[in-house]
C-alpha cells in the first residue's frame, strides 16, 4: 500500500504540494486530474524522488521513501512513465527491456559477462508481449512511433516488476483514436498485473470511463476523491475547471 | 618551496599607491579579455558553438593593425582595418564553413574550429614570416605615464580601458534597445521562432560571428602597440578568455564582463601574493566556479 | 544522437584497414645511405610560436653546409641536410629524432630543439648511439651533469652558467660603481628562466655581496601582458633590474614597461637583448640596457665575424640570431672533425672532436673548443654591454674572462655535485 | 546524428546473440590473431619505422579508445583525458627513476595512482553535465599541468623528467631492446583493446550506453548514474594511464605535453577522424591521425594547413569519422540491394 502523508513542496513561496495525504491500496487504479499547474507532475515527481519534499512522507508498505534518490525508490517497486516518451534512443527494443532488467537484477555494473544475460531474457520477452512491443524487439527506440515509443516507456516502467506504477499522461499528444487503444492498454495491464497504478490524465471521457478512483489536484492541494460519478457532480470540481480557464483567459 | 609572498600582498592592499597601480592593470588586463570573451560569449549564446579559432581573430586583428599602420602611419586607421578586417573573416568563416555543421555531432564543430586554428596560423605565418614582429608605440602616446591617487596609469591603458568599456556598454544597449538586437536575443532563446518570423538565420548568425571577430580584433589592433606579434599569439590569450566566459557564465555579456575583471584583478594581485602560481590561481578559480556554480556565476540554467 | 551499430564485418574490415595502411607506408620510405652523400638529420622548431628559432637555425646550418659541401664534403662525403619540424613537443621531437635515423639513414643528428626536445633527442642518442650535437639548449644540466653524459652527444651552443658567471661580474662591477643595492629580478617561469636566473644572483651576490633582491617576478613562458609584472616591478622601487626574458616576450615587456617609463627609473641588465631578433624588432628601444652578447656581428670585431653576419644577411635579407652562430659552429665543427679523423663515421668523428679547437668567428679569441671532459662549447665569445636604438646597437662589449669563467664553473660544478 | 541516420544503419539484433559467449571468446580470438601477426610483423618488414609507429599506435590507440569509452559509449566528453596520459608517463616514469621497483610493480603501482587521482577527480567532475563536465576536467587539466610546471624538485618542471627512465628487464624482457617494447606494447594494446571490448559490450556497457541516451530516464530504472559515470570515468583513466606508460617507455622520458590540452585535443581529434560509434572506430582514428602527423610534417613546413584541410575534409565532407562513414555506407549499400535482415 502506497501512503502519502502531509507531503508538501514548495518554489519560491509558491505551494506546489500542499499538505497532500492520499492512500492507495494495492491493486488499485487512480487517475489524477486537475487543472494545468495543478501540481500533479510535481506531485508524481515527488514520489518517484524527481524531486525532495520539504516535508511529509511517503510510505511503501510502510516504508519512508521521501527524499530517497529515483534509483533507491524505483528499487522499492515505485515504477514510473513520463509525459513525454523518455526512452534511449539508440537502443533496440530489445536491448531496452533486458538492459532495464538487468538492471533490476542488480546487474548494471557487471563487467565480466557479456551482455545481454541470459537469465534477464523470458523477462524482457514477457514485457514485450505485454506491451504488444514483440514485433518490432529489433526496431531501433528513435525510429518508433509516438505511440510506439509511449508503449516502449511504460514497457521500461513495468518490466522492472513495481509495486506501483505511476503514468504521466500516457495519452499525451495521440489522436483520439490512438488514446483509446492506449487506454485500453493500460487497464488490460492493470487487471493483468494486479499492481498499483496511478496515472494522470486530461481527458475526462477516459478518466470517467476507466478510472474506479479519482483524485482531483488544484493549487497543490486534494480538492476531493472519490469515484466518477461523485466526482462528476462535485460543485467545487466544476468551479475549479472554470475558474481555471476563467483565470487562464484572464492572465492571457 | 610554496610559492607564497602574503607579505607583498598585504602590504599592497595597505598602500593607495600600489592599489590604485595593481587595480588599474588588473583591469588593463581584463579589458582586453574582455573584448574576446565576449565575443566568445555571444558566440556561444545564439549559435551555441564554443568558438575554438576566436584566439585566430584575435592575432588576426593584431597583424592587421600592424601592417595598417605600416603603411598608413595611422593609428585609428589601424584599429579600424584590424576589427573590420577580422569582422569579415569572422563571416567568411561563420557562412563558408561553420554554418555547414550545424546540427552535426557538436564535437564537428570544434573540429571545424581546430582545423581553422592550424590553417589561420600558418597562413599567418606565410604572409608575415614566422619571426615576432612588434607595432611600436605610436608618437601620440610616448608620453609619461600619469599619476593617479600616487598610481601609476599609462595614458595609452586609459584609451584601451575606455574603448572596452565603450564597446561593452554600446553592445548591451544595443542587445536590450534596438530592434536587431532584441532578435540577436530571441534568435539566442529559440531559433525556431526566429526564422518563423522570416528574419534570415542565417543572416544574423554570420553577423553574430562577424561581431564576435570584430571585438576579438579590435582587442588584437589594441594590443598591437604593446604585445609582440607572432603566429600562434591568439592562443593563451584563447585560453584566458575561454575561462573568463566560463567563470562569467557562457553565453553572458555581464558575465564575461565581471569575469574578465576577476581573472586580471587575480592576475594583478596573485602575482604579488603567489608569483609562482598565478595561472594556477585562475584554473582552481574556474574549478571551484563550475562546481559550486557549473553554469558560471551569471549563466542562466540551461531547461 | 542515434548510433549505427556494427555490423560483424566491420572488426575484420578495420583490421585489414589497419594493415594495409601499415604495409603502405612502411614500404616507401626504407631509406638507405648512400656511399656518395651522408645524411644529417636536424630536428627542430618549425611551426608554432618558436619557429623562428628553427628557421634561423636551418639558415645558419645550410649557409655552413655550402661552405663544406664546396670543399668536399664530410670526407669526401657530400653532406645532405634532412631537416624537420617537432613542432615544439618533446615527445615529437624524440620521434622525428628516431625516424631520421632509422628510416631516412641519417648518420649524424644536429639538434636544434629547445631544452626539453633537447633532452628527449639525448635519450634518442643514447639509445641509438648516433653522434648528436645539441645546438640549441643552453641548459647546463645537459652537459655539466655527468648523469646525462654520454660519448656520442656534444654542446655547441652556449651554456646558461657561462652566461651567468660573466652577467654576475659584470653587474657587480656596475653595482659597486653607482650603489645598486636593491634589486629586482623577472624572469620567465621555466627551467632556463629559473636556472639562469638563480644562477646569475648567486655570482652577483658574489662579487657585490651587499645586494639584496627584493622582488621576483615568474611570468609564464609566451604570456601576452606583462603589465601586472611591470606594476609589481614599479611597486617594489629596486635600484636595478635583471631579467632573461628573450625573444617576443622580451619585446612585448620592453613594449609594456616603455609606456610606465620603467627604463627610466632603474638599471636594467636583460641578458638576452642584445639579440637582433629583439633588437630590431623593438620599435622604441630604450637606451643604456645593459645585455649580454647574443649573436651580434660587431662582436667580436674581427672581418671574420662582420663577413658572417653579412654573408647571412646576404642570403636571407635578416640578421642571424644567437641559434645561428649556435648551429653554425656545429657544422664547423664536424667539418674539421672529420678531416682531423679522415673519416664521416660517427665514432670516429665524436673522437676527433673530444677537445677539438678549431678557428671561428665567433671565438673569444678567435677560436672555439669543444672541451673533452664534458662535451661542450667553451671559448666563444661571451661579454656585456649597453643599447643604444640603432646600428650597431651594442658600441661597446666589455669581454668577459674565460680564465675566471673556468673557475667558478668548478666550482660551481662542484657544488652541484657534478664533479 | 540524424535520425535518418539511425532508420538506415541497424542490422537487428539477433536473437541469437543472446548466446554470448562465443562471440566473447571469438573476440579473444582475434586479439590473439591480430597480437600474432603484430609480433611477427618485424620479420617481415625490416623498417624500424614500422616498429616506432606500432609504439605509438598502442600508445596512442589505449588513450583515444578509452575516451571514446567517456565520449562515445557515455556521453561525457572529456576535454581533460591528457591528464591521466601524462599521469601515466610520470607516474611510471617518477617510479623508475627514484625507486628503482621491478617494471611490473612500477606499472602496477602506477595504474593505482591513476586510480586514486581519478576517483578524486572524477567524483568532482562528473556531478557535472555536457559542456561544463567538458570544462571543469579542461580546468583540472590544467591544474595538473600547471601543477607539473611549478613542482620542479620531483616533476623537472617544463624540461620533464630528464636522464632517461631506466628498464631493467624482468621475466627476460628487456625493454630497453626495442623490439622488446614493440612486442610489450602489442601486448599492452591487445590486451588493452580486448578489455574496453569487453567493457563496451558487457552489461555495464549498456548501462552507459542508457546514460549517454537519457541519463534521467536511467536513473528511473534504478542506474546510480554518478556511480556508473565516475566508474567508467576511472576505468578510461586506467587505459590512458597505460597509454602514457608506454609513450614514457617509447621516449624514454615525460614531458609536461602529455598533460597538456593539446593531448586531450588530440583525443578528440582522433575520436572524431576515426568516428565514435564503432569500438575500433579510434583505432582507426589513430593510425589516421599519426599517418597524416608523420606524413605531413615530412612533406612540408605548413602541415597546419594541410592537416587542417583534411579535418575540414571529414568534418565538413563527410560529416563524421571514417569508420561511422563507411559502416553507413556498407549498411545503405546493403540496403540498396533490399538484403535487410
Amino acid at each position: 500500500m502506497l501512503q502519502i502523508r502531509s507531503l508538501s513542496k514548495s518554489f519560491g513561496g509558491v505551494k506546489a504540494t500542499d499538505n497532500v495525504t492520499l492512500d492507495f491500496v494495492d491493486g488499485s487504479l487512480t487517475a489524477v486530474i486537475g487543472p494545468n499547474g495543478a501540481g500533479k507532475s510535481t506531485f508524481f515527481n515527488l514520489i518517484t524522488g524527481a524531486l525532495r519534499p520539504d516535508a511529509g512522507q511517503i510510505l511503501l508498505n510502510g516504508v519512508d521513501l521521501a527524499g530517497r534518490t529515483p534509483p533507491e525508490i524505483v528499487r522499492h517497486g515505485i515504477g514510473r512513465a513520463f509525459q513525454v516518451a523518455s526512452i534511449f534512443p539508440s537502443l533496440t527494443v530489445q536491448e531496452t527491456m533486458l538492459a532495464a532488467v538487468c538492471t533490476d537484477q542488480r546487474k548494471a555494473g557487471v563487467l565480466y559477462r557479456r551482455f545481454p544475460l541470459a537469465e534477464t531474457r523470458d523477462r524482457a520477452e514477457h514485457a514485450m508481449e505485454l506491451l504488444g512491443l514483440a514485433g518490432k524487439r529489433n526496431r531501433v527506440a528513435a525510429t518508433l512511433s509516438h505511440g510506439d515509443q509511449k508503449l516502449l516507456d511504460i514497457a521500461l516502467a513495468l518490466v522492472l516488476d513495481p509495486k506501483v506504477l505511476l503514468l504521466d499522461e500516457p495519452t499525451a499528444g495521440m489522436g483520439t483514436e490512438e488514446r483509446w487503444r492506449m487506454i485500453d492498454k493500460v487497464r488490460e495491464l492493470w487487471e493483468k498485473q494486479k499492481i498499483t497504478v496511478v496515472f494522470i490524465e486530461h481527458d475526462m471521457d477516459i478518466v470517467f470511463k476507466i478510472a474506479p478512483d479519482i483524485v482531483v489536484l488544484c493549487y497543490g492541494r486534494i480538492l476531493t476523491t472519490g469515484a466518477p460519478d461523485a466526482i462528476r457532480r462535485n460543485e467545487a470540481v466544476i468551479e475549479a475547471y472554470l475558474g481555471a480557464e476563467h483565470h487562464a483567459e484572464a492572465g492571457a | 618551496m610554496l610559492p607564497l609572498d602574503l607579505d607583498a600582498l598585504t602590504g599592497c592592499l595597505a598602500s593607495s599607491a600600489c592599489l590604485v597601480t595593481q587595480t588599474t592593470s588588473g583591469f588593463i588586463i581584463g579589458m582586453l579579455l574582455f573584448l574576446v570573451a565576449v565575443g566568445l560569449t555571444l558566440i556561444f549564446g545564439v549559435l551555441k558553438v564554443v568558438n575554438f579559432s576566436h584566439g585566430a581573430f584575435y592575432m588576426f586583428g593584431a597583424y592587421f593593425a600592424m601592417t595598417t599602420y605600416q603603411f598608413s602611419g595611422s593609428f585609428a586607421l589601424a584599429m579600424l582595418c584590424g576589427a573590420a578586417g577580422t569582422a569579415i573573416i569572422g563571416l567568411i568563416f561563420e557562412r563558408g564553413f561553420m554554418s555547414r555543421v550545424y546540427g552535426a555531432d557538436v564535437l564537428m564543430q570544434l573540429l571545424v574550429c581546430y582545423a581553422f586554428v592550424l590553417i589561420f596560423d600558418d597562413v599567418v605565418r606565410m604572409i608575415w614570416g614566422p619571426e615576432f614582429k612588434s607595432m611600436g608605440m605610436p608618437a601620440a602616446f610616448q608620453v609619461a605615464p600619469l599619476f593617479i591617487a600616487g598610481g601609476v596609469v599609462p595614458p595609452y591603458y586609459l584609451l584601451l580601458i575606455g574603448v572596452a568599456l565603450a564597446a561593452a556598454v554600446v553592445l548591451g544597449l544595443g542587445l536590450v534597445r534596438t530592434r536587431i538586437g532584441k532578435v540577436i536575443r530571441a534568435a539566442a532563446h529559440n531559433p525556431g521562432m526566429v526564422s518563423a518570423l522570416g528574419i534570415n538565420t542565417g543572416l544574423i548568425y554570420g553577423g553574430v560571428f562577424a561581431l564576435g571577430g570584430m571585438l576579438a580584433g579590435l582587442a588584437g589592433a589594441l594590443a598591437a602597440p604593446v604585445r609582440s606579434l607572432t603566429p600562434g599569439m591568439g592562443f593563451s590569450v584563447l585560453i584566458e578568455s575561454f575561462i573568463v566566459t566560463v567563470i562569467g557564465g557562457m553565453g553572458s555579456i555581464l558575465g564575461a564582463l565581471i569575469g574578465a575583471l576577476l581573472i586580471g584583478l587575480i592576475r594583478s594581485f596573485g602575482s604579488l601574493g603567489f608569483p609562482l602560481f598565478t595561472e594556477g590561481l585562475m584554473y582552481l578559480f574556474m574549478v571551484i566556479v563550475l562546481v559550486s556554480r557549473p553554469t558560471g556565476l551569471f549563466g542562466r540554467e540551461v531547461a | 544522437m542515434t548510433r549505427t551499430r556494427k555490423p560483424g564485418v566491420s572488426r575484420r574490415a578495420t583490421l585489414a584497414m589497419m594493415g594495409a595502411g601499415a604495409v603502405t607506408f612502411a614500404t616507401p620510405w626504407v631509406g638507405r645511405a648512400q656511399a656518395k652523400t651522408i645524411k644529417i638529420g636536424m630536428p627542430t622548431i618549425l611551426s608554432g610560436r618558436v619557429a623562428q628559432l628553427g628557421t634561423s637555425s636551418r639558415n645558419a646550418v645550410m649557409l655552413e653546409i655550402a661552405k663544406v659541401n664546396a670543399a668536399g664534403g664530410l670526407a669526401g662525403r657530400t653532406i645532405e641536410m634532412v631537416i624537420r619540424d617537432s613542432k615544439g613537443q618533446p615527445q615529437e621531437a624524440a620521434r622525428v629524432a628516431r625516424e631520421l635515423v632509422n628510416t631516412d639513414g641519417c648518420e649524424i643528428l644536429i639538434d636544434a630543439e629547445a631544452s626539453s626536445g633537447a633532452f628527449a633527442v639525448h635519450e634518442v642518442a643514447r639509445d641509438l648511439g648516433v653522434l648528436c650535437i645539441h645546438t640549441n639548449s643552453e641548459t647546463s644540466a645537459l652537459t655539466a651533469d655527468p648523469k646525462q653524459h654520454i660519448p656520442n652527444a656534444f654542446r655547441t651552443a652556449r651554456q646558461g652558467v657561462h652566461d651567468s658567471i660573466v652577467g654576475g661580474s659584470y653587474a657587480a662591477a656596475i653595482a659597486k660603481a653607482k650603489g645598486l643595492k636593491k634589486w629586482a629580478t623577472c624572469s620567465p617561469d621555466y627551467a632556463y628562466g629559473r636556472d639562469t636566473t638563480a644562477e646569475y644572483v648567486t655570482y652577483l651576490k658574489r662579487f657585490a655581496p651587499d645586494v639584496e633582491i627584493i622582488s621576483e617576478s615568474w611570468p609564464k613562458l609566451f604570456q601576452p601582458d606583462y603589465t601586472e609584472v611591470v606594476t609589481k616591478i614599479l611597486q617594489a622601487k629596486p635600484q636595478a633590474l635583471y631579467s632573461c626574458l628573450w625573444g617576443g616576450d622580451l619585446t612585448s615587456y620592453i613594449d609594456q614597461a616603455n609606456i610606465y617609463a620603467l627604463f627610466s627609473q632603474m638599471e636594467v641588465f636583460a641578458v638576452n637583448m642584445a639579440d637582433y631578433t629583439a633588437l630590431t624588432v623593438v620599435k622604441n628601444l630604450p637606451k643604456g640596457i645593459h645585455s649580454g652578447n647574443r649573436y651580434i656581428k660587431t662582436y667580436p670585431a674581427t672581418p671574420e665575424n662582420a663577413a658572417w653576419g653579412d654573408a647571412y644577411k646576404a642570403k636571407y635579407n635578416e640578421y642571424p640570431t644567437n641559434w645561428s652562430w649556435e648551429n653554425a659552429t656545429a657544422i664547423m665543427l664536424l667539418a674539421e672533425a672529420s678531416k682531423k679523423a679522415n673519416s664521416a663515421d660517427g665514432k670516429k668523428v665524436a673522437e676527433a672532436l673530444r677537445g677539438l679547437k678549431i678557428k671561428s668567428p665567433f671565438g673569444a679569441d678567435g677560436t672555439v673548443t669543444m672541451r673533452a671532459e664534458d662535451q661542450t662549447l667553451v671559448g666563444y665569445a661571451i661579454g656585456w654591454g649597453t643599447t643604444i636604438p640603432q646600428e650597431p646597437y651594442v658600441p661597446q662589449v666589455q669581454a668577459g674572462d674565460w680564465k675566471t669563467i673556468f673557475e667558478l664553473e668548478a666550482e660551481w660544478k662542484k657544488s652541484k655535485g657534478y664533479a | 546524428m540524424t535520425e535518418l541516420q539511425a532508420e538506415q544503419g541497424t542490422p537487428a539484433l539477433d536473437v541469437s546473440r543472446v548466446e554470448a559467449k562465443p562471440r566473447r571468446n571469438r573476440d579473444a580470438l582475434i586479439a590473439l590473431a591480430v597480437f600474432v601477426v603484430l609480433a611477427l610483423l618485424p620479420m617481415v618488414f625490416s623498417s624500424k619505422l614500422l616498429l616506432d609507429f606500432v609504439i605509438r599506435c598502442a600508445a596512442y590507440g589505449l588513450f583515444a579508445t578509452s575516451l571514446n569509452l567517456l565520449v562515445g559509449y557515455t556521453g561525457l566528453t572529456s576535454f581533460g583525458h591528457g591528464m591521466f596520459f601524462g599521469l601515466g608517463a610520470y607516474g611510471f616514469g617518477l617510479m623508475m627513476q627514484k625507486t628503482g621497483v621491478p617494471i611490473p610493480v612500477a606499472f602496477v603501482a602506477t595504474l593505482a595512482i591513476t586510480f586514486g587521482v581519478a576517483l578524486v577527480i572524477g567524483a568532482i567532475c562528473v556531478r557535472l553535465k555536457e559542456i561544463y563536465f567538458a570544462f571543469v576536467t579542461l580546468a583540472f587539466q590544467m591544474l595538473i599541468h600547471s601543477t607539473i610546471l611549478s613542482w620542479v624538485s620531483l616533476t623537472g618542471g617544463d624540461q620533464g623528467l630528464r636522464g632517461g627512465i631506466p628498464r631493467p628487464s624482468f621475466w627476460g624482457i628487456d625493454l630497453s631492446n626495442h623490439l622488446h617494447l614493440y612486442v610489450m606494447s602489442c601486448a599492452l594494446l591487445v590486451i588493452g583493446l580486448l578489455l574496453m571490448c569487453q567493457i563496451a559490450q558487457s552489461p555495464f556497457g549498456y548501462t552507459l550506453r542508457m546514460i549517454r541516451d537519457n541519463a534521467t530516464r536511467a536513473s528511473f530504472i534504478g542506474i546510480d548514474v554518478w556511480r556508473a559515470k565516475l566508474t567508467i570515468f576511472v576505468l578510461a583513466a586506467l587505459f590512458a594511464s597505460t597509454g602514457g606508460i608506454i609513450m614514457a617507455l617509447f621516449v624514454s622520458g615525460a614531458y609536461p605535453e602529455f598533460a597538456y590540452w593539446t593531448m586531450s585535443g588530440e583525443g578528440i581529434f582522433i575520436n572524431m577522424l576515426g568516428g565514435v560509434t564503432t569500438f575500433l572506430g579510434p583505432m582507426v582514428g589513430t593510425v589516421l591521425f599519426l599517418v597524416l602527423n608523420d606524413t605531413v610534417t615530412r612533406l612540408t613546413d605548413y602541415h597546419g594547413l594541410v592537416l587542417g584541410i583534411v579535418i575540414l575534409f571529414f568534418a565538413i565532407g563527410l560529416r563524421k569519422g571514417l569508420m561511422d562513414f563507411v559502416i553507413e555506407w556498407y549498411a545503405q549499400r546493403r540496403n540498396g540491394r533490399g538484403e535487410r535482415d
